[in-house]
């Protein structure tokens, strides 16, 4: 049966004000999500991976491609609000402050949805109250403001009113960097458990590659509006085939002054602007693999493995990069054996 | 296994109610008005003013509209406490009277403006650069905002009194009209700068309609500013009252309103009797500094941000 | 500096728009006034056929939407058509009058920015303290007060009694024979003719009415000048200024320099509304000014100068925001982007 | 004789007076003592008081916190007492600040290349000419490129990499004694931080001067800092080299930090205490991390622990810390 979620061919485009250019934020991407899967989106600033969860959503319209949602289209006449895909879609946001109305009881915030749906007053408080309890939020926070609840409770109530309808596809964009470590962990948990109870496919918008790692199962490395490298989460984190995904796993700074990052493939400079977008790659720029025919011509994504797609026409020359570029696993040996001891008291 | 079922429903104790939210509210703000003592001062006048409107009747020493020609211009002081004017009426009373038609004039004259020029920015705002005929729509209300700011407000205002006729009806319509691009314009950048805020896209994509959107989230965090334009505004316009009133253009007389008591007493000034033209102006200047008072308490304690200084500053 | 020209074209186009619909608006509006400007003209004892005659002759008898284009096509060359009271076109009027209320508006706002302005950067400074509550107090006492019933009794005080100044009757002396008119300011004017009796009696009549607009209009100025200041004070590029050591007249200027666009705005938003605003205190003074010469035509149903002194004061409105844009351009590089 | 500290931040109290409540202590007598050319990594998450800590080090105490005992020793002289004009004197000259998102916190209206030469022009008092070259020549240390046409540019043309070297430039321009990063790099990508972060390391390391990097990634400190000190609620839980720290943690609460990185949610949970509704309040007197700590016993609640040494050059604030026995 066809997959939750396909998107085709996307493209969005934002006129720069006051003059003719325009802000090339998404350039033709595609991706799929099936039931109770999370994809992740990865990418830094520019890379166009918020907005493609906002034209997912129907928050913003593309300028092109098409975005079908259980096999059907959306499109002008049946949006994220139309009767048929009401409550089906929900978005949980990166800043937790400002996701919640300032005037509104946390209760009526989590509540909320289900009035768009028709569902009576009685129904709602139960299931606000059973939610609420589920994300470990106590009965009296219901009455509480958004003012007085630290951003780790404020994050679990945007969650919470995203969970409440039972949707099949929630997007999240950067749910978790605003918070604290700790919290931002427990936010982690949470969600992996949601996602195990309720079956909810996640398209996850994030830069942190760490907490990406822990809770996807499919990865899409985005850069400049363009997917570079796409694969099965175990298969990206252990081979990585595109130097951007491999200067990106390599920049990523581990609890452990042992661990040094690589330099295997260091990315020099800055990111281009997305206004004017250089014709070939758009990251020849800063590879250090950069050939001719990276300036002139954009790589087209070629399969390299089960459902491992990537969009460089040096991957082989990135393949033989013979030192392993992840210290992960040996990151999460230590921190099992020094987890491990010690939480009993003795 | 999941966190929430670790502790059933029953064991946690209704949370009682300890202190309902409006009497904190009500508390903190009386709080603030020790803190703030020109705001104490601003509610004092606004209050006053009102309550000397209601009992004019009772405390006024004389009919306001009784003209006694043998003690005309009598100096203050004696029985006339406030002396009598060119026609002989006592200027006391009279001043006492004249809120009643100046305020019932500012308060329907910025109602009128601040609920049409409330909504139609509401709407515009809400609307503004989404399809195709909802951005001509919010252009043109915009253009003609423009075009109504670019009049001269003074000639333009008595040029609506005389279109309208010189009565209070028209008075109020004068000063609607003319009020509504303020409100206008600042609902609809309240509005352009919500619509944009997180939980307002979280409602769209939850399936609200367009009013539920409108109803629920913006306009209520929308209100404050308004409400503190508002209270600014009614002072304003009793000064724009008073000042058609002066030429001749507004309340007509004998009815006691401040602007046509200094209007009637302009003559006297020059000759040395001062009183029938200087105490309106005191009364009618009190209360409008009364209302901007009012109206920068609220400015206050509707911003979230400057209310923690201020509390932070009362501790 | 191409943005910047970009920048000024797409401002003028919108002009052109504005314009006509004030022209439209005012038309419209004039016509609704009751009062049949014949009977006006020619007296209640006129017989009805010299009046229909006249009627006829003034074209208002055509269809209103023929008046209107005949009308738009005077204003468009120039000729807002004739006063009945002074009998004379109504442009030359305007450009008699004009001078007199660009004069007392631009002298009392000049006044206004030297009160409000450095008040209200001392008032941003100062947390606590005398001049701190004395620029509280001011900038709301001063938006209150009538300015009509200020100039009284600045006449009672200056003139009845203290007899400083001269008696409140126009813009000159009428002994002394004004000087040749060049930029229509008696101050200015008298000043380049060296004509010191002028410049003297000018002066004095202009003293209390530009004190009058200098004391009421120095209070919205003083607010937002403190308010913008206190907000860019406690912004965090000030804050940083402060951690990187600057000294602080240093980080003093750098906020007034930031928070200068705004000051601009309200100025010129004072500047647009006074130019019709001054009225009343051009009638306390009998300046004789546009404003004055407006509300006469309103209250007696001369319609041409009422619609021929809404469009003038429209367009000169225009052209003020439009240097305040070209100002704020100037002043802040982001707009430049 | 160990050189004396260049920051000496002894028993420091700050508080803020609340409206009809207690004060919040935002800082509850923190010792830390910087040596010249180390570099102090001081690791905490909102609220716990690190940013208030560097304020204090400046003397500058965000409106209304109070200092309420204690003091803050800067090359000798107490911030908490300088004059005004005192003060301006060390800040930026010898005592330098990078900040987090620079594009909010560089004025608006003022090229950067100014902004840089304003600081080296008041300090060193040097003519604007020499003033200006100096900037241009910091910002071709931090490796801005084409700097000559970057020296015109407004904070708002910049991208956010290159406002931050700007900052830096600003920072190092008159070779200070001490640099703060109030979590410089948070706003930064992954690819641009670890560059600006090698760029601070380098370019402080080569002035000589030393460095206090306050931060909510606690990996951060693992790989530019010589020294880690942990924060929780206003006070300073752990001190330890990076070394021994990373090592084997002995505050429950710096485990708990770490335990966030983990990818094993059963590990994570042992070290995070299951919330009790009607758990009873945590009295006053006892350990600041009691009520979430899983090593808890009855001696936390009734006594605080104190800042006590252990061996290796560390100290750790808890009665029972994991101690290296048990590997």
């Amino acid at each position: 049966m066809s997959a939750l979620l396909e998107v085709q061919d996307l493209v969005k485009r934002f006129p720069l004000g006051g003059t003719r250019k325009t802000v090339q934020a998404v350039n033709g991407v595609e991706f799929t999500i099936d039931r109770g899967e999370t994809l992740a989106l990865v990418g830094e600033s520019g890379s166009g991976k918020t907005t493609i969860g906002r034209c997912v959503t129907g928050l913003i319209e593309p300028t092109a491609g098409t975005i079908s949602f259980d096999g059907k289209p959306m499109g002008r006449g049946r949006d994220i609000r139309s009767k048929g895909l009401r409550g089906r879609i929900q978005f949980v946001f990166q800043e937790p402050a400002e996701s919640l109305d300032p005037r509104q009881r946390i209760g009526e915030t989590l509540g909320e949805p289900l009035r768009y749906l028709g569902v009576t007053r009685a129904d709602r408080e139960r299931r606000v109250l059973d939610v609420a309890r589920r994300l470990g939020l106590a009965d009296s926070t219901l009455d509480q403001f958004p003012a007085e609840l630290s951003a780790g409770q404020q994050q679990r109530v945007g969650i919470g009113r995203a969970v409440i309808t039972d949707p099949e596809l929630i997007v999240l964009d950067e749910p978790t960097s605003a918070l604290d470590p700790t919290a931002r962990a427990e936010i982690v948990d949470l969600l992996i458990r949601l996602q195990r109870e309720f079956g909810t496919a996640y398209l996850f918008i994030s830069h942190d590659l760490s907490t990406v790692r822990f809770l996807s199962h499919r990865v899409a490395v985005l850069y400049l509006g363009t997917i570079v490298e796409q694969a099965a989460a175990e298969a990206l984190f252990a081979r990585p085939l595109h130097p951007y995904s491999v200067g990106l796993l390599a920049s990523v700074l581990l609890p452990n002054p042992r661990l040094k990052p690589s330099s295997a493939v260091t990315l020099e400079g800055e990111i281009p602007s997305p206004i004017d977008l250089p014709p070939g790659c758009s990251l020849a720029g800063r590879c250090p693999f950069v050939g001719e025919r990276c300036r002139t011509t954009r790589p087209p994504p070629t399969a390299v493995g089960p459902a491992h797609y990537v969009s460089c026409f040096h991957h082989e020359r990135v393949a033989a990069l013979d030192r392993t570029v992840d210290h992960f696993a040996r990151f999460q040996q230590e921190s099992n054996r020094l987890l491990s001891v010690g939480a009993d008291g003795n | 296994m999941t966190v929430g079922t670790r502790f059933g429903s029953d064991a946690a104790a209704p949370a009682t109610r300890v202190d309902a939210p409006w009497r904190r509210r009500l508390r903190f703000f009386f709080a603030v008005l020790r803190a703030r003592p020109s705001f104490a001062v601003g509610y004092a006048i606004v209050g006053s003013v009102i309550l000397v409107a209601v009992l004019a009747p009772w405390i006024a020493p004389f009919d306001p509209l009784k003209a006694d020609p043998s003690v005309y211009l009598l100096p203050p002081g004696g029985r006339h406490l406030l002396g009598t004017d060119g026609a002989g009426m006592d200027i006391l009373s009279r001043i006492l009277y004249a809120p009643r038609v100046d305020l019932t004039i500012a308060v329907l004259g910025t109602l009128v403006s601040a609920l049409a020029g409330g909504a139609i920015g509401a709407i515009v705002g809400y609307y503004e650069g989404q399809r195709a005929w909802r951005r001509a729509l919010s252009a043109t209300v915009m253009r003609s905002a423009d075009v109504l700011q670019a009049f001269p407000v003074f000639v333009f205002a008595i040029a609506l009194v005389a279109v309208f006729g010189q009565s209070v009806r028209s008075i109020v319509i004068a000063i609607a009209f003319v009020n509504v691009p303020i409100y206008l314009r600042l609902m609809r950048s309240q509005v352009l700068s919500i619509r944009q805020l997180r939980y307002v896209e979280a409602a769209y994509v939850a399936g609200a309609s367009d009013l539920a959107i409108l109803w629920r989230h913006i306009i209520p965090n929308a209100i404050a500013p308004l409400v503190a334009q508002l209270s600014i505004n009614i002072g304003w316009s009793v000064l724009l009252t008073a000042g058609l009133s002066f030429v001749g253009a507004g309340v007509v007389a004998p009815t006691p309103e401040w602007g046509s008591m200094i209007a009637m007493g302009f003559q006297n000034v020059v000759t040395g009797q001062w009183w029938p033209s200087v105490f309106p102006g005191i009364a009618l200047g009190l209360t409008v500094f009364g209302f901007a008072l009012v109206g920068a308490s609220i400015e206050v304690l509707a911003d979230p941000a400057r209310r923690r200084i201020l509390s932070g500053s009362m501790a | 500096m191409m943005p910047l020209v970009r920048y000024i074209a797409r401002r003028i186009v919108f002009v052109v728009p504005q314009l006509f619909g004030i022209v439209l608006v005012s038309f419209f509006l004039v016509k609704l006034i009751p009062g049949d400007p014949a009977v006006m003209m020619l007296g209640p004892t006129a017989s009805a056929q010299s009046l229909a005659e006249l009627r006829d002759k003034m074209g208002f008898t055509k269809p209103l939407l023929e008046q209107l284009t005949h009308y738009l096509a005077d204003v468009a060359r120039g000729d807002l058509g004739t006063s009945w009271q002074t009998t004379r076109p109504v442009t030359e009027d305007l450009f008699q009058r004009f001078p007199a209320t660009l004069e007392l508006v631009t002298f009392g706002l000049l006044l206004a920015i030297a009160i409000g302005f450095p008040l209200g950067v001392a008032a941003a400074r100062l947390k606590r303290g005398v001049t701190r509550k004395v620029a509280d107090y001011y900038g709301l006492l001063a938006g209150a007060l009538p300015d009509f019933w200020l100039a009284l009794v600045l006449i009672y005080v200056f003139y009845t009694v203290l007899g400083w100044i001269p008696a409140p009757l126009g813009r000159i002396d009428m002994a002394i024979l004004p000087p040749p008119t060049i930029s229509g300011s008696l101050v200015i004017d008298s000043l380049l003719a060296g004509d010191w009796e002028a410049l003297r009696s000018s002066l004095g009549h202009l003293a209390l009415p530009v004190l009058t607009l200098g004391l009421i209009n120095a209070g919205p100025i003083l607010k937002m000048t403190q308010s913008m200041t206190e907000r860019t004070l406690s912004s965090d590029f000030v804050r940083y200024a402060e951690m990187c050591g600057l000294p602080r007249r240093v980080v003093l200027r750098q906020a007034v320099r930031a928070a200068l666009p705004s000051v601009v705005t309200i100025i010129s938003v004072l500047y647009g509304f006074l130019i019709g605003g001054a009225v009343l205190v051009e009638i306390v003074f009998s300046w004789g000014g546009a404003g004055q010469y407006a509300v006469q035509g309103v209250l007696n149903a001369d319609l041409n100068p009422v619609l021929g002194f809404v469009v003038f004061s429209a367009v000169l409105s225009l052209v003020t925001y439009l240097i305040v844009d070209l100002i704020y351009f100037a002043l802040d590089p982001r707009l430049r982007a | 004789m160990v050189a004396a500290p260049i920051l000496d931040i002894s028993d420091l109290w700050v508080s803020f007076p609340a409206y009809r409540a207690e004060p919040v202590r935002a800082l509850k007598g923190v010792d830390l003592a910087i040596p010249p050319g180390e570099f102090i990594g001081l690791v905490g998450e909102s609220g716990s008081g690190k940013t208030t800590l560097a304020r204090a080090a400046m003397g500058l105490v965000p409106p209304p916190g109070i200092i309420e005992r204690g003091q803050v020793l800067f090359n000798g002289r107490n911030m908490g007492q300088i004059e005004d004009e005192a003060r301006r004197a060390v800040l930026g000259r010898e005592l330098a600040m990078v900040i987090a998102n620079p594009r909010a916190e560089l004025n608006p209206v003022v090229p950067v290349g100014r902004q840089i030469s304003n600081i080296v022009f008041y300090h060193l008092s040097v003519s604007r000419a020499e003033a200006d070259r100096r900037a241009l020549e910091m910002l071709r240390a931090v490796r801005i490129p084409d700097a000559e046409r970057r020296f015109a540019a407004y904070p708002h043309e910049l991208s956010g990499g290159m406002a931050q070297r700007v900052v830096i430039a600003i920072a190092l321009a008159c070779t200070p004694k001490l640099v703060i990063s109030d979590d410089a790099t948070s706003g930064l990508d992954v690819t641009v931080q670890t560059q600006v972060l090698d760029l601070l390391k380098t370019m402080v390391a080569e002035k000589g001067a030393s460095a206090l990097f306050i931060t909510r990634d606690i990996a951060i400190t693992a790989h530019y800092c010589s020294r880690i000190a942990v924060i929780f609620a206003g006070e300073i839980v752990e001190l330890a080299p990076v070394a021994t720290f990373f090592e084997r943690p002995a505050h429950p609460y710096s485990i708990t930090l770490l335990a966030a990185f983990s990818h094993s949610p059963e590990l994570r949970l042992r070290w995070t205490r299951p919330p009790e509704v009607d758990a009873a309040p945590i009295p006053a007197g006892g350990c600041a991390f009691a009520a979430r700590c899983v090593r808890r016993r009855e001696r936390c609640l009734a006594e605080a622990p104190l800042l006590r040494p252990l061996a290796g050059g560390r100290s750790v604030r808890c009665h029972f810390p994991v101690d290296e026995s048990v590997t």
